[in-house]
């Protein structure tokens, strides 16, 4: 398998190890006395790992897993006493950590740049667990996969480990001598200094920034964001209201959503918190049912003009969840746009309607769409200010126009808001000019700022043969990641949850991160190499933080304290900090807008690229985490691969089918893929995930998928679609998918109903369960009784749970090859279905994990009894009596039990960290499953009766429900008939997995409801 | 066959293990430091948890931090042999090799927070400490020592209510 | 034992009826059987040596109940008793389902507890190595009775008339069944 | 009067006329004399085929169960099936030996022996698998109810798995009695034929426990044979029954069906009797025992088969009916899936190896060529092995939630452990042959005169028979 040595995820990889390294890979439990910690909290980082090592050969596992070479050895081996341990005890015990209790410390998540609130679980000194802030006002306590993942990035083996001079290692203060010297050389020379920044980053960083850029004039600063979507959407709103902001949104209030191919539930800049929003504007009231009898509805009654337009050329997550969806050819976008704008400017009363009209580009849109644009302008202009239009294509003339839509709807100030949007840097030098100028051998000095443009820009491969021309180079990527490996100085940043930091969510809410763990490796923060290569004294990262939130945040915080520190303390802990800000200056002139209705259109061709950000990598930040990796793709389910979405109709044409490789040209440059025949694509178009194909991500993320990035305009990807050429490339390549099956097959497992029928029935399309007869009597569940409710009509597919789940119960990723196999290791998995027509089918989500079955067919058939229920009605897998039958996986009708195929590495002491010890590490040869997070109830069980209190309703929640950033999970006690767990499953749209087959499961699903028809 | 017959033999020696015919009964390692609980706990009575604090808040009991040691050692007894190590390690920033006594396996859970919390004597798992000069097992701390407790104690009616010890797979094993 | 007893007459044979009409007849006529020895098991010799119906099967029965019982009620309490867990919300005491178990439990002690009685009541066991008349084991059938010396006579005329190949006195001492001289010096 | 009946009807057993000693004689040859080279050749092979699995079963349990081509779906495909499959072949051992026996069926005497060595042989192959198919094999013995320190954690006994393990054990054990049972005789004969002081003398008196053919000992050993038959029937049905259960007893559909059992108890038969005919016809040839197990004996073996295979192509439309019938949308489905789903080929392989082939024999013709009926058998053999696969894959691989469908592929490795399992049988079987009489010389002896006049007088019965008595005598 090539795999193999890329990733030791790769099951048999384990065999390749050497012997000392599977003694090791036998750990099966990764609790550590405090050594680690102890030694970290005493500055000793590597100290830690190598003590992390010890015991690795002391556990039990350590020869059973060597045993299955001889049945004899086991005979011996068993019998020996267990090897002597040793117990390393702190020195002097830091303040606030004690053994085996986890702190949680308030933070901010750098999966994206959303920057959303995050609490840090951290157990003897090392993070474990991402879990959503719930104060924080915008994630609310959602996390998404990709931050829920970053824990594995943390510990991720590729990092850096030291400041680095084209590969070799180099002390920092060697390092800066030499950038230093650099800079003064540029400077005396009179060449240009040039630093590539995100486009987004902090406060603080870009105050640094700017004392950086003061210390050496003439340096100027490039911005670079691979999707290129905010930048789109920044400068539109630029041209519009002379603000460079982000607006903030509010999905909650917009009654008529129209998006086109805006992803915002997915990837556009702040899914979790769209999620949110967009679940508490559908939420419907909870009606009960007993014996046919509707209950009072609790809750606000629905609002039944809502209702969520989706126009997209390839079916994205946020698609799937649309009550309408039309798909549409890249090409189109902007003329549908257009037409939209016209019709609305002809049904608006704005004033600059006739000046918009008259600015429209001359396109006019498809046919086929000119029937469902005159629906949803009726739509929109009946919401008014209610009504939101979004776009997600980065491209400015869509946003332009999105901008005039919903100026014309009067939606600014209520749906979407521009005076209290994150505001943006102002475009300083356009990434372009920097490679003329190194062409033109002008820069001295260029600094990326964990930019990583040789990836991700489409004239990456042009930029990395320019950098040989500038004297000094220098990448602060927590990697030798593609640019890095360019440049002649690496000066390794901090992972995000070594580092201190701030974020402008939306004006006035500044979200703060703090450091969960002492720095792994001998890296700096990013902020702080900045202020050493500027002139006068260097800040530490926390000075500069602490100066900027005396200076700025404490005067102006809502939340008055007496003194700075009291102030420090409470931002902490809360992670965040609201201030009285002023709105930001924008006025609405038509006349600029208009401008750039005028830029050129993309050319319509039977094949228009579409690239997208995918649910798990984005922009491939985050490549080299395999988590994220195998999460399968919530609407292909493929995993370890990037493939070309096709649409059905066309694949037929074509003779293509999924797996067959294809050559997609376009900008002269080609790259071969797969081909995935994915329905709601339109047929024009080839969708491509972007955020694959890396070659310096590391021993994970190397050669995964293909780098879609060259295909892109050379102008830099202010579009993110064009059009290409499609050629048949003979040959296959498998695609690994979670899923094979797209059809329900007519069986009733998801049920849906529109909002109209749900309203004349709440029970609609979900027949109440007749009691079945048992010959048994069954089982008494006193004290309390745990069930779950997953409500189908929130859930919008986005896979946090799964990775949620994976990071609380040590689950390995196990590689492309086993999951080809069908061996993925996922307790928790989302089942995604496709009904209706191809070109644009209904997608139905549905997060399938253990039901926890009354009269569980699981247990009945293990022989050694390692499968019973407990007395709290869980159906407990008991690891360490398992021999491996499999007749339990065999029997149970969700298919949701794992078996350990292989002995799955957990060997590595860096990655090891992120394992929890709560939970045992399973071996080779035994079954695995959900356990509703047994270890959470248990804990929360132990802490109120240590406070001798009752157990409150939502106080234990399960690692899926708390991550749901559309709070689709409920959790708790079905004994205590108040909770809101109870409520939900007496629900008349709850219902039961395979009832029929009278296995009792104890989780309820709560039919979808959507707002299609008339 | 002879596969067989090695099966067999393994089987038997594991069956003989399972028995708990071979436990860590007795064991009582030599310790870095010749530290005695007869003279701390038993002469001197020091509470358990002066030391092992963290068996009220934590499932680790802990072994105290070489400070704690010293809180009192900076001018106790500081010319004996034994403590001169002590102070020797903390001087090097050297943590100090305890060797460990009572080990469960690794798949075992076990919180003495929760059995403190219970009231539950530390004796009663690890035996007279204070009469032992070096640490042994005086337990065979297998999995149906532990349910003997729990079911007792949960058969006991004088309990009902107060105290009900799990004999739930999960709450050991998850 | 009488030295009536101990006193005994030998006959050979080369097949089943001629012995079986013999032994018939010796016992019609009052003589004791001894014993008789065959390469397999002759239909009707149980009959005609007048052998009473083995008492085996009730070993068996005993067995096969003492398997029953205890197996049920090991199970039982395994289940019900010793640790009540709940599996699959199916009672404690999921009696159905302990029946095949039982069964077969029931069937291992019946066998091996009537083979164990057959063993040790027909004295077989490995490291025994009685004495075997010549052919017996393969062609060769004969019938032994217990004899006064002055019926010898009549006897012989019995057997000979039978068809006996050979016949003749067994030595008291002979270790019985010993082949007896007579039969190797007595001409057909 | 002895129960021998007389009839021009009936066919003798034994043709054409041997004696008693004749019999011992040709019986105990191929043991006396030295192995043929072509009793190498096969031995050879077969050893190597054992070598290959063992190897195989190595690599399995010192890597993982992932070695094999299972899935999350499909967990169980060859382990179970092979299982199922050798403790079907097993079965037509015991029938023959008890049932037959019972049934007083005197035809069954010179196919017992090696019949019942089948049996043992195939429960080895069978019980093989179980245990291999362990995740962690190296605990199996977690099945059995022991005390222990857990506090004593006991086992499941409502699981059909935990039936199989005393299912199992109790018919190799029973077997295994009834067999060695049945061979004292037989081996006190060879004791005597031994040479005086030969260690192969020894041996065999060692074996025979001391057995003198008395009237006594016959008469109760007997007694007890017929309860081991008696036994050892109730038995061979139970086993399968149980071995059905652990379909029939869950809840897929496919397997969760109330004919399982006597389905299974007909196919074991049936695919048992296919397997005896395979070994005989090579048997009889190879060891020139072609007048004890006469083309009557085949003849009648291919009767049975008939019979069961039309009772298991009757189980086969049973299920279809059923699963329309009861209108279960999940039986259904399965039921279709399974004649016109991937894996159709292997269903068709299975209904035309078991339904169709097994009516060749209608035609007496081919019911009386050797060549014919073992060609058959082969067919029925691999048809049978097919139906455990369509059962256990096909019912696994498209279950109720469409989500977590999926495909079965066998790999190297499966395929190998497979290959190996018959090793480990032609092995045991060959080497039977060698060291144990493979057939029942007293049994055959009882049924000499079978259908024969009896003979007026013993010295004109066994004309040579006077001679060797002075020899045996004077010795």
């Amino acid at each position: 398998m090539p795999h193999d040595e890329k990733k030791p995820w790769q099951s048999l990889a384990a065999l390749r190890g050497d012997p000392a390294e599977l003694a090791r890979a036998e750990r099966e439990f990764a609790e550590e006395l405090p050594v680690g910690p102890g030694a970290i909290a005493s500055g000793h980082a590597h100290g830690a790992l190598v003590q992390l090592r010890s015991g690795g050969d002391v556990s039990r596992r350590g020869f059973f897993g060597l045993m299955g070479l001889s049945a004899a050895a086991v005979g011996i081996a068993a019998c020996q006493r267990a090897p002597v341990a040793k117990v390393v005890p702190y020195l002097s015990e830091p303040d606030g950590i004690v053994p085996g209790v986890s702190n949680w410390y308030a933070s901010a998540c750098a999966g994206c740049d959303a920057q959303c609130g995050v609490l840090l679980k951290s157990r003897d000194g090392r993070p474990i667990k991402v879990e959503g802030n719930p104060e924080h006002p915008l994630s609310q306590g959602g996390v998404c996969a990709v931050g829920q993942a970053s824990i594995v990035s943390l510990y991720d083996a590729s990092r850096a480990r030291a400041p680095l001079e084209r590969g070799q290692p180099i002390g920092w203060d060697a390092l800066d001598a030499k950038v230093l010297a650099g800079l003064e050389d540029a400077r005396s020379k009179g060449k240009a200094i040039r630093v590539v920044a995100p486009l987004r980053t902090g406060p603080t960083f870009e105050s640094t920034l700017a004392q950086f850029l003061a210390a050496w004039p003439g340096a100027r600063v490039a911005r670079f964001e691979p999707s290129g979507e905010l930048t789109a959407l920044a400068d539109a709103h630029q041209a519009a209201f002379g603000a460079r902001a982000v607006p903030s949104i509010h999905l909650d209030r917009a009654r008529t959503l129209a998006s086109f191919a805006c992803d915002f539930l997915g990837s556009w800049v702040a899914p979790v918190a769209f999620a949110r929003q967009y679940a508490k504007g559908r939420a419907l009231p909870l009606i009960e049912r007993e014996g046919g009898k509707l209950g009072q509805a609790e809750g606000a009654p629905p609002d039944f003009a809502r209702r969520h337009w989706q126009l997209e050329p390839a079916l994205s997550l946020t698609g799937a969840s649309a009550d309408r969806r039309h798909p549409l050819a890249p090409s189109e976008l902007v003329p549908a746009l257009g037409g939209l704008v016209r019709r609305l400017a002809l049904r608006s009363m704005h004033p600059d309607r006739a000046a918009i009209a008259n600015a429209l580009p001359r396109a006019s849109e498809p046919r086929e769409l000119a029937a469902p644009l005159d629906a949803l302008a009726a739509e929109l202009s009946a919401s008014g200010a209610q009504a939101l239009v979004l776009c997600g294509a980065s491209d400015l003339t869509a946003q332009a126009l999105c901008v005039a839509a919903n100026q014309l709807l009067g939606a600014y100030g209520t749906t979407i808001d521009i005076a209290s949007g994150a505001s943006l840097p102002a475009a300083d030098l356009p990434l372009a000019q920097l490679f003329t100028e190194l062409e033109a051998g002008q820069v001295g000095a260029v600094i990326f700022l964990g930019t990583n443009p040789v990836y991700a820009h489409p004239d990456g491969e042009k930029l990395a043969e320019l950098l040989a021309r500038a004297p000094l180079s220098i990448s602060t990527a927590d990697r030798l990641d593609e640019t890095a490996r360019d440049v002649a100085l690496l000066a390794p940043d901090h992972a995000p949850a070594e580092s201190w930091g701030d974020s402008e969510a939306r004006r006035g809410l500044t979200t703060l991160r703090q450091p969960a763990l002492m720095p792994l490796f001998e890296t700096r923060a990013a902020v702080e190499s900045l202020s050493a290569w500027s002139a006068g004294k260097k800040h530490t990262q926390h000075e500069l933080l602490c100066a900027r939130a005396e200076a700025e945040l404490y005067p102006r915080a809502l939340h008055k304290e007496p003194r700075f520190d009291l102030f420090w303390t409470r931002a902490l802990h809360d992670g965040f900090v609201e201030t009285e800000e002023t709105p930001l200056p924008a006025s609405f002139s038509v006349a600029q807008l208009g401008s750039l209705f005028a830029l050129p259109l993309a050319t319509p061709s039977d094949t228009e690229l579409w690239l997208h950000s995918s649910v798990a990598l984005r922009d491939g930040r985050w490549s080299n985490n395999a988590w994220l990796q195998e999460l399968p793709d919530p609407l292909t389910k493929t995993v370890w691969d990037n493939a070309a979405c096709i649409a059905p109709a066309r694949a037929t044409a074509l003779g293509l089918d999924d797996g067959d490789l294809i050559t997609v040209t376009a900008n002269g440059r080609s790259i071969t893929l797969p081909v995935l025949v994915q329905p709601g694509t339109h047929p024009a178009t080839l969708a491509i995930a972007i955020g694959y194909g890396r070659t310096a991500a590391g021993n994970i993320g190397n050669g995964v998928g293909v780098n879609a990035f060259p295909l892109l305009s050379g102008r830099g990807p202010a579009r993110n679609f064009i059009e290409a050429r499609l050629v048949k490339s003979g040959g296959q390549k498998p695609l690994a998918r979670s899923q094979t099956q797209a059809s329900l097959e007519g069986r009733p497992h998801i049920r849906t109903a529109t909002l109209a029928a749900w309203s004349a029935d709440p029970g609609a399309s979900n027949p109440e369960e007749e009691k079945l007869d048992s010959l048994w009597s069954g089982h008494e569940y006193p004290g309390h009784r745990w069930g779950m409710a997953i409500d189908l009509g929130s859930c919008t597919g986005c896979s946090a749970c799964v990775i949620s789940c994976q990071a609380e119960n040590n689950i390995p990723a196990v590689g492309r090859d086993e999951v080809s196999r069908g061996r993925e290791m996922h307790w928790l998995r989302l089942d995604r279905y496709f009904a209706g027509e191809p070109d644009s089918p209904e997608v139905l989500h549905q997060p399938m994990l253990c039901q926890h079955c009354t009269n569980a067919p699981c247990e009945t058939v293990c022989p050694v009894l390692a499968t019973v229920h407990s007395s709290e009605g869980l159906n407990q897998q008991v690891y360490n009596r398992c021999v491996g039958t499999r007749y339990c996986a065999n029997n149970c009708p969700p298919k949701v039990r794992r078996f350990n195929w292989f002995e799955y590495r957990h060997d590595d002491p860096v990655e090891r960290l992120a394992l929890n010890p709560d939970v045992v590490v399973r071996s080779r040869g035994v079954m695995e499953k959900c356990s509703m997070c047994v270890q959470r109830i248990q804990e929360g069980k132990a802490l109120a009766r240590r406070d001798g209190r009752p157990l409150a309703d939502g106080e234990i929640q399960t690692a899926c429900q708390q991550s749901c950033p559309s709070q689709a999970i409920t959790f708790g006690d079905l004994n205590d008939p108040n909770s809101r767990v109870a409520k939900l499953t007496r629900d008349a749209r709850a219902y039961r997995l395979l009832h029929e087959l009278n296995i009792g499961p104890v989780i309820s699903y709560l039919t979808r409801i959507k707002n299609t028809g008339a | 066959m002879i596969k067989t017959c090695l099966l067999a033999l393994a089987c038997a020696s594991l069956a003989a293990c399972d028995n708990g015919f071979l436990t860590q009964q007795g064991y009582e390692p030599a310790q870095p430091i010749a530290f005695s609980h007869a003279l701390h706990a038993g002469e001197m009575k020091m509470n358990c948890q002066y030391c092992h604090f963290g068996a009220a808040q934590s499932r680790h009991a802990g072994v105290p931090p070489a400070n704690v040691c010293m809180g009192c050692h900076k001018n106790v007894k500081t010319g004996s042999p034994e403590i001169i190590k002590l102070t020797q390690a903390v001087a090097e920033n050297r943590p100090i090799e305890w060797t460990r006594v009572h080990r469960l396996p690794d798949f075992v859970w076990f919180s003495h927070q929760n059995h403190v919390a219970a009231k539950v004597a530390c004796q009663t798992c690890h035996g007279p400490v204070e009469t032992m000069a070096r640490v042994q097992q005086v337990n065979t701390m297998t999995m149906g020592w532990c349910l003997e407790c729990h079911r007792s104690i949960a058969a006991d009616p004088a309990n009902a209510g107060k105290l009900n010890p799990p004999t739930d797979c999960s709450a050991c094993h998850r | 034992m009488s030295p009536v007893s101990q006193r005994r007459f030998a006959a050979q044979f080369a097949s089943e009826e001629p012995l079986l009409a013999a032994t018939r007849e010796a016992r019609e006529r009052g003589f004791s059987i001894d014993d008789v020895f065959t390469p397999y098991a002759v239909h009707g010799l149980d009959e005609a040596m007048g052998l009473a119906p083995s008492r085996l099967p009730w070993v068996c029965f005993g067995a096969g109940l003492t398997g029953l019982v205890s197996m049920l009620s090991f199970e039982i309490w395994t289940s019900a008793v010793s640790w009540r867990l709940n599996v699959g919300g199916k009672p404690f005491d999921s009696l159905p389902a302990f029946i095949p178990v039982a069964f077969e439990f029931t069937v291992l002690c019946a066998g091996l507890g009537s083979v164990a009685a057959l063993l040790l009541r027909t004295k077989l066991w490995p490291g025994r190595a009685p004495a075997v008349l010549p052919g017996t084991t393969n062609d060769k059938f004969t019938l032994v009775v217990h004899a006064r010396a002055e019926s010898d006579e009549t006897l012989r005329a019995l057997f000979e008339h039978h068809g006996a190949l050979a016949c003749g006195p067994l030595q008291p001492d002979a270790p019985a069944p010993a082949a007896p001289p007579a039969i190797a010096t007595v001409a057909p | 009067m002895s129960g021998h009946t007389y009839s021009a009807l009936r066919h003798p057993l034994v043709d054409p006329p041997r004696s008693l000693s004749q019999i011992t004689d040709e019986i105990a040859a191929p043991m006396e004399r030295a192995p043929s080279a072509s009793f190498w050749a096969a031995l050879g092979a077969a050893v190597a085929l054992l070598a290959l699995g063992a190897g195989m079963v190595t690599y399995e349990v010192a890597t993982g169960i992932g070695t094999w081509g299972l899935n999350k779906t499909v967990g169980w495909a060859f382990d179970i099936t092979n299982f199922v499959f050798w403790v079907g072949i097993g079965h037509a051992g015991t029938l023959i030996s008890a049932i037959l026996f019972l049934f007083r069926q005197k035809w069954r005497t010179s196919i017992n022996r090696s019949a019942e060595a089948m049996t043992l042989f195939a429960v080895m192959c069978a019980a093989l698998f179980p245990l291999i198919h362990m995740g962690r094999p190296w605990l199996a013995f977690w099945v059995f109810p022991y005390p222990n320190s857990r506090g004593s954690l006991w086992v499941n006994f409502r699981s059909p798995l935990l039936w199989d393990v005393f299912a199992i054990s109790t018919y190799f054990t029973i077997s295994l009695v009834f067999w060695f049972i049945g061979l004292i005789p037989d081996l006190a004969t060879l004791r005597d034929r031994a040479a005086e002081g030969s260690l192969r003398r020894k041996i065999f008196a060692l074996l025979a426990m001391g057995w003198n053919g008395s009237g006594r000992t016959w008469h109760r050993y007997e007694t007890v044979y017929l309860l081991l038959a008696g036994l050892a029937t109730p038995l061979v049905l139970s086993v399968h029954t149980i071995v059905s259960m652990d379909f029939a007893t869950s809840l897929l559909p496919g397997w969760h069906a109330t004919i399982f059992p006597p389905y299974f108890v007909a196919g074991a038969v049936f695919s048992g009797f296919a397997m005896v005919l395979t070994l005989m016809i090579i048997a009889r040839k190879v060891l020139g025992l072609e007048h004890m197990i006469t083309v009557r004996h085949l003849e009648n073996m291919t009767k049975v088969i008939i019979v069961t295979g039309g009772i298991v192509g009757l189980a086969y439309g049973t299920e279809f009916f059923t699963a329309w019938y009861s209108g279960n949308p999940y039986e259904r489905f399965t039921f279709i899936n399974r004649a016109f789903g991937p894996y159709a080929w292997a269903y068709w392989t299975m209904i035309s190896c078991n339904v169709l082939s097994p009516q060749l024999f209608w035609f007496r013709k081919i019911r009386t060529s050797p060549w014919a009926i073992f060609v058959v058998t082969i067919f029925i053999n691999i048809g049978m092995w097919f139906e455990r696969f369509v059962i256990v894959v096909t019912s696994l691989h498209r279950d109720f939630l469409p989500s977590s469908w999926s495909m079965y592929r066998p790999t190297v490795v499966e395929v190998g452990t497979l290959i190996g399992s018959f090793g480990l049988f032609f092995t045991l079987f060959l080497l039977f042959t060698r060291v144990l009489p493979m057939i029942s010389i007293g049994e055959v002896k009882s049924v000499l005169t079978f259908a024969r006049q009896p003979a007026g007088s013993a010295s004109h019965a066994v004309p040579a028979a006077a001679a060797p008595v002075l020899e045996e005598g004077a010795a």
